[in-house]
């Protein structure tokens, strides 16, 4: 599998904290991964310092092979680079044809144009209302996206991310606050998703089912530091991991 | 009937209503009427800045300032209001463009205090620089020349019933405009980036440089405004850049509504028929408005463009009524 | 100009910016725990102003009873604006705050042309105010020494308040985390309340001060407030200490621009304020309130 | 049957209501086919110099109320409405735009900035209605607007700025001791043209004259002590400064424990002879804080001429107000007058006929004998100058010790060489 992203000694220190502390990470094309570990392990941190939301202290980050570390945040996502957030971050006014419309518009290069109508611009509004089909989410075209549940809210996010058809896309706790169920139709839909679409998923997720069912590659963060990554198996029998991490979980 | 024909139905009455207005109406209402538009047109650059992108300037009164000056500072010269309008858009344009690259650097209170702070700064050069401004004086006697380029003068704009239509026409287009606008990938663009920075710079757009693209097109907006007010008052003055003139576009689009289109138009006409009118029964006026700011604030501030716009929900069908959100 | 007269020029500034200073105390105190920036506190100055002309101009009370009178007024004033209003627009974005204290801009001034009329008040000046004292070679007036001395005296006393008292403590706490502070059994809204009113106290002080030599007439307040909020800006939104050097500096500079370079005085000080928004948006003091 | 009786009293009522309202214009026999002549006055009725705006008012209501009493002219009664200008040119060429389209004026009055002023020039022309002027001071309103421009809507029935300028030279010039002035001005056309006029016509008399200093202060300004300690770091032997009515009472407080009255030999306040800024200083001249140095000039003064005609005045208008009057005031009341006068002899309202009427017109008024200088539409009238001193007759302090100058001798007269209007 070709190399997609490559993180070379990426660190980040906020005072005293070592949020992120050497991080080196190569992420192949089209293997869907899990980033784990216990909370404050650096997690968000590090998808923030990859997708540009905070510049590294040190470090490097390739996409595809050219460096992207001090690259904007809008100019990476052109490169096939987005995320989703663990906080709801949608369009809550906007309705929820629109929260779709502007990333289409956007990876069209067509957010600029001050005069035509949104009418007018078939071929994004098309690509929208199928990725809304797909969503599940068609019945609710025309309301406000705050109208919605907090767990189409969540695919709506999802549907956000991907529409930029993105190469690489981090989800940070795509599920978070979602009972059961609805998580169930959250990953159930990333599995489609990544199947449909040329995308390689990271996905930051707590509930460890999810994550060795989801998963084919899993990265277990700790203090900072990378502890450990490969294929559920192998880290499921990881000590190291079993201990810091695991254990409570499998005990719980 | 559709929400948005019934909208359509009410604008060209509107408008009608507006081209017939000389017929019926006196020098003076006239002279209102114009001062409304002008707002309107102040007023509705400004609320793309403040109810679509969310920036809350306080300098907008500069770039009204320099259209204004500008366009005086030419009328004196060469007798084309043509030349005049354009040149003070223009230069406004420029003004915004620059001043704006470095406020959009900023958000929230802080973008406030820099916009304030240039406008300000504006307010002190008009009121300092004397030998081209005319200083606190201002410059006076501005002729109302004609609309016509230099060179071909054009119709004659002597009485103030033709340049009613002057100011009449520029508002329309300037109304039409921005409705195009807001109702396009751009428009859109911006309501997401007020809504969400961060999810708008995640899928691929420049936010700042968008920031900055509604902050020109305020100012040009101001700009025009402020061009058209020399030939109406033949007197321009420091305190059209004050930071209070500001207030004014502030004030009509929270009076009309900040989350609706037709607010600031709405206010421009509201903030000067509650002045005129209270102004008839008593000289505190601004008592009266302070408190309407107060109450509007404090339990509508959706504005009175928001109450009638569920109004109008509810005259036609309920998928309509989606009054709050500018669409 | 000789060392002495800048020197004396540079007093002068030190009067004015005094105060600047009494103004935007208050308003940054209030910025700094209630978040909120109050557009309508240079018009409590202008109230403060005109309850102390008519204690002691009209009523002829000493004059520190008059300024003790106008404390409580505006003090009071202050409370409602909080606890009548503002309480209400918590959790709202801070625009609508800026838009409602501006309302109160509008209310206050036309109110007071209600109450006093349109035409400027001047109390005569308190004979113990009156009169000068040599100062590098030139007679300088008591009354500015006065100024600044209660300038001076209220930057030690707020130190004071803020950094040795149970009070102070609490509402640092809650300029620092609201939630925390509460969590910690801080009454989150008696800070609010009891911040604002003696930030309104601050504004009334000035202007109380002002009367006998600066007239007071309707709109004054509002001629004043973006100063306040230059100095507030320039010395870091919600710190205490940078609004006094703030005021230093946009005093005395206007002091030395009305002399030297009257034409870019007002100009230059815009010019500081945008330079440090964008260079250091927390402010020359910035960081912590 | 009760609600049907007061329908009927209450339809009886309204009937009695038309009849009256029917009456009424019938009632005034108008020779001028007008239902009244309407009275636009504009002042500056708020902020630091409120007083003028009000002194205007109460001038042009007692004229009014005295006309009306007499009949009217040519039995026409005179209505007033008057609006405050706030000093703002803009504001001032709005209400008088509002007098004249909507409210119907037919001749206005008023105006004390000279900003205001020289925006408002220009538009009487598109209104096509008079205005005198009876305050605003700046010679280019009638030099420029009328003489050059020949705006001839525009009458300015009050003292020019030769007054504060011209005097002050030639009351000054023959002490031979004041070598070095200084100006503490107000930062626009009136500051500026003062100052100016002043220097040229000093150094005509005095060569040696010297003008060490000068500090500027716009409107709004609260404290004048920068402005005060920079001109005073000079050591100028005499100020001449022209901050008016609340700015001036301020200067002078700020002046005053600034201990300026030890340093300098005098202190020449331009209009400090208006009543508002004698009563903001009554306490300090009556213990002599300014050791009589503080000379004053106004447009007209309470206690000269000492003719039948000003004591008459000055009489009715303590007993109408309570107050002195302002010269503000008595120029107002005086330009209604002489709208009496000129529409009497013109028999019509036109403002054509009205100027024409005007021109040549020699006019008995409470400041004394007025005459229309028809170049530029400026009465010309004799003002003193005079050193502000208590005078137990009065409950303010006075202009004594008056310096009387014939008009003739301190108007600027045409052809008018130009005055630069800038620092």
């Amino acid at each position: 599998m070709p190399e997609l992203l490559r993180v070379e000694g990426l660190a980040k220190h906020f005072g005293a904290l070592r949020a992120v502390d050497g991080v080196d990470l190569v992420l192949p094309e089209g293997r869907r991964t899990a980033l784990i570990g216990p909370n404050g392990a650096g997690k968000t941190t590090l998808i923030n310092l990859v997708t540009g939301g905070l510049p590294p202290d040190a470090g490097r980050v390739f996409l595809r092979g050219a460096e992207i570390t001090r690259l904007p945040v809008h100019r990476r996502v052109r490169l096939g680079l987005t995320r989703s957030f663990q906080i709801m971050n949608i369009f809550p006014r906007a309705t929820t044809l629109e929260n779709l419309l502007i990333p289409v518009l956007a990876r069209l290069r067509r957010t600029h144009r001050p005069w035509a109508g949104l009418g007018t611009e078939r071929a994004a509004v098309a690509e929208a209302e199928a990725l809304l089909v797909e969503l599940g989410l068609a019945g609710f075209r025309d309301l406000p996206a705050a109208a919605l549940s907090h767990g189409d809210q969540r695919l709506l996010e999802l549907g956000i991310a991907v529409a930029s058809q993105p190469a690489l896309c981090f989800l940070d706790e795509p599920s978070a606050g979602l009972n059961p169920i609805e998580r169930g139709t959250v990953m159930e839909l990333i599995r489609r998703l990544s199947e449909s679409r040329r995308t390689t998923f990271v996905i930051v997720e707590h509930d460890m089912d999810v994550v060795f069912s989801l998963a084919d590659w899993i990265v277990v963060m700790n203090r900072g530091r990378v502890l450990a990554e490969g294929p559920p198996a192998e880290i499921r029998a990881h000590p190291e991991v079993r201990e810091t991490y695991l254990g409570e979980e499998l005990e719980a | 009937m559709s929400a948005t024909r019934l909208e359509a139905w009410l604008c060209g009455a509107a408008a009608l209503a507006l081209v017939l207005l000389p017929l019926v109406a006196g020098r003076y209402p006239i002279y209102l009427a114009m001062q409304i538009l002008i707002l309107a047109v102040f007023a509705l650059g400004f609320n793309l800045l403040f109810g679509y992108t969310g920036l809350l300037s306080f300098g907008q009164a500069g770039f009204f300032a320099v259209g204004a000056y500008v366009c005086a500072l030419i009328l004196l010269r060469v007798p084309s209001l043509l030349l005049g309008l354009v040149g003070g858009v223009a230069a406004a344009g420029v003004t915004a463009l620059v001043l704006g690259a470095l406020s959009v650097r900023h958000t929230r209170i802080y973008f406030s205090m820099l916009t304030l702070a240039f406008g300000m700064m504006l307010y002190s050069i008009a009121l300092r620089w004397r030998d081209v401004t005319g200083g606190d004086d201002g410059l006076v006697g501005i002729p109302r020349a004609p609309l016509g380029p230099p060179g071909i003068p054009g119709p004659s704009l002597a009485t103030i019933e033709r340049y009613y239509y002057v100011v009449l026409v520029v508002a329309l287009v300037a109304v039409v405009v921005m409705r195009r606008l807001v109702r396009s990938p751009l428009g859109l663009t911006l309501q997401g980036i007020r809504d969400s920075e961060s999810r708008v710079a995640f899928t691929g757009v420049p936010v700042r440089v968008y920031r900055l693209a509604a902050f020109t097109i305020a100012g040009v907006y101001a700009g025009l405004a402020g061009a058209l007010l020399p030939a109406l008052e033949n007197t321009v003055t420091p305190p059209i850049a004050h930071w209070s003139t500001s207030a004014d576009p502030v004030l009509a689009t929270l009076l009309g509504g900040i989350r609706a289109f037709w607010g600031p138009v709405l206010g421009a006409f509201l903030f000067f028929v509650i002045k005129d009118i209270i102004v008839r029964y008593t000289e505190y006026w601004l008592i009266w408005l302070g408190a309407i700011v107060v109450v509007l604030v404090l339990g509508f501030r959706g504005g009175v463009g928001a109450m009638l716009g569920t109004l109008l929900g509810r005259l036609t069908q309920p998928a309509s009524g989606r009054a709050e959100g500018p669409r | 100009m000789t060392p002495d007269q800048l020197a004396y020029q540079g007093l002068v500034g030190l009067s004015l910016a005094m105060y600047l200073w009494l103004l935007s105390a208050g308003l940054t105190i209030i910025f700094g725990v209630l978040g909120v920036l109050n557009f309508a506190h240079g018009s409590l100055f202008m109230l403060g102003g005109y309850l102390a002309y008519t204690a002691y101009g009209l009523w002829g009370w000493p004059f520190w009873a008059a300024v003790a009178l106008s404390l409580a007024g505006v003090g009071l004033v202050g409370l409602v604006m909080e606890r009548g209003f503002l309480k209400r627009l918590y959790g709202v974005e801070e625009a609508y705050q800026l838009l409602l204290t501006f309302g109160f801009i509008l209310i206050l001034d036309d109110a007071v042309k209600i109450v006093w009329g349109g035409v400027f008040k001047i109390p005569p000046i308190p004979r113990f105010l009156d009169g000068a004292w040599p100062l590098f070679g030139r007679p300088f007036p008591v009354y500015n020494t006065f100024i600044i001395a209660v300038g001076v005296a209220v930057a030690a006393g707020l130190w004071l308040l803020f950094e040795k008292t149970w009070w102070g403590r609490m509402v640092r706490a809650t300029a620092s985390d609201r939630e925390m502070a509460g969590a910690i059994g801080v009454r989150v809204p008696r800070v609010f309340a009891g911040v604002f009113v003696l930030g309104s106290m601050l504004a009334a002080l000035g202007g109380a001060l002002g009367t006998p030599v600066r007239v007071v007439a309707p709109g004054i307040g509002a001629a004043m407030i973006i100063q306040a909020f230059i100095i507030t800006v320039i010395g870091g939104l919600g710190n205490l200490r940078g609004a006094f050097v703030g005021s230093l500096i946009v005093g005395v500079l206007s002091a030395y621009g009305t002399a030297l370079f009257p034409v870019f005085e007002l100009f230059l000080i815009y010019v500081i304020m945008a330079v440090v928004l964008l260079v250091r948006p927390q402010g020359l003091f910035g960081g912590h309130a | 049957m009760r609600t049907s009786s007061r329908l009927v009293r209450l339809s009886l009522a309204a009937l009695l209501v038309a009849g009256l309202v029917w009456a009424a214009p019938a009632s005034a026999q108008c020779q001028l086919g007008v239902p009244g002549i309407k009275i636009g006055v504009q002042g500056v009725s708020s902020g630091s110099h409120a007083d003028y705006g009000r002194q205007i008012m109460m001038g042009a209501t007692m004229a009014i109320e005295e006309v009306n009493a007499k009949g009217g002219i040519l039995g026409c009664k005179l209505e007033m409405k008057f609006m405050d200008d706030e000093n703002k040119p803009a504001v001032g060429v709005k209400n008088a735009r509002y007098l004249v389209t909507e409210w119907g004026a037919h001749f206005m009055y008023g105006t004390d900035s000279s900003g205001v002023a020289m925006a408002l020039g220009p538009v009487l022309q598109e209104l096509k209605r008079i205005h005198f002027f009876t305050h605003a001071a700046t010679h280019r309103l009638t030099e420029e607007l009328v003489a050059q421009k020949g705006i001839q809507e525009i009458v300015r029935v009050s003292v020019p700025v030769y007054q504060d300028a011209v005097t002050a030279a030639l009351i000054f010039k023959d002490r031979p001791e004041i070598k070095r002035w200084a100006t503490i001005g107000a930062d626009y056309e009136y500051g500026y043209v003062t100052w100016n006029l002043f220097k040229e016509t000093l150094k005509k008399y005095r060569p040696d004259a010297e003008f060490v200093a000068a500090a500027w202060a716009p409107f709004l300004t609260l404290d004048f002590s920068p402005h005060i300690s920079a001109v005073m770091a000079q050591k100028p032997d005499a100020i001449l400064a022209t901050p008016w009515s609340g700015e001036a009472v301020m200067l002078l407080r700020q002046a005053l424990i600034q201990g300026v009255f030890d340093q300098v030999q005098v202190w020449w306040q331009a209009m400090g002879g208006s009543v508002d800024v004698l009563e903001g200083i009554a306490s300090e001249v009556q213990r002599d804080r300014f050791k009589g140095k503080l000379w004053a000039t106004a447009r007209g003064l309470h206690n000269w001429p000492d003719t039948p005609e000003n004591k008459a005045f000055v009489e009715r208008f303590q007993q109408r107000w309570g107050r002195l009057p302002n010269y503000s005031a008595e120029t107002t009341y005086s330009a209604i007058l002489i709208t009496k006068a000129a529409v009497e002899k013109a028999q019509s309202l036109e403002t054509k006929q009205v100027i024409e009427a005007l021109r040549g017109m020699k006019i008995m008024t409470p400041a004394g004998e007025r005459v229309f200088r028809n170049e530029d539409h400026q009465f010309v009238y004799t003002v003193p100058a005079g050193r502000v001193v208590w005078d137990a007759k009065y409950p303010i302090p006075v202009l004594g010790d008056l310096k009387v100058f014939q008009a003739k001798d301190y108007y600027r007269h045409p052809p008018f060489a130009p005055v630069a209007a800038t620092k």
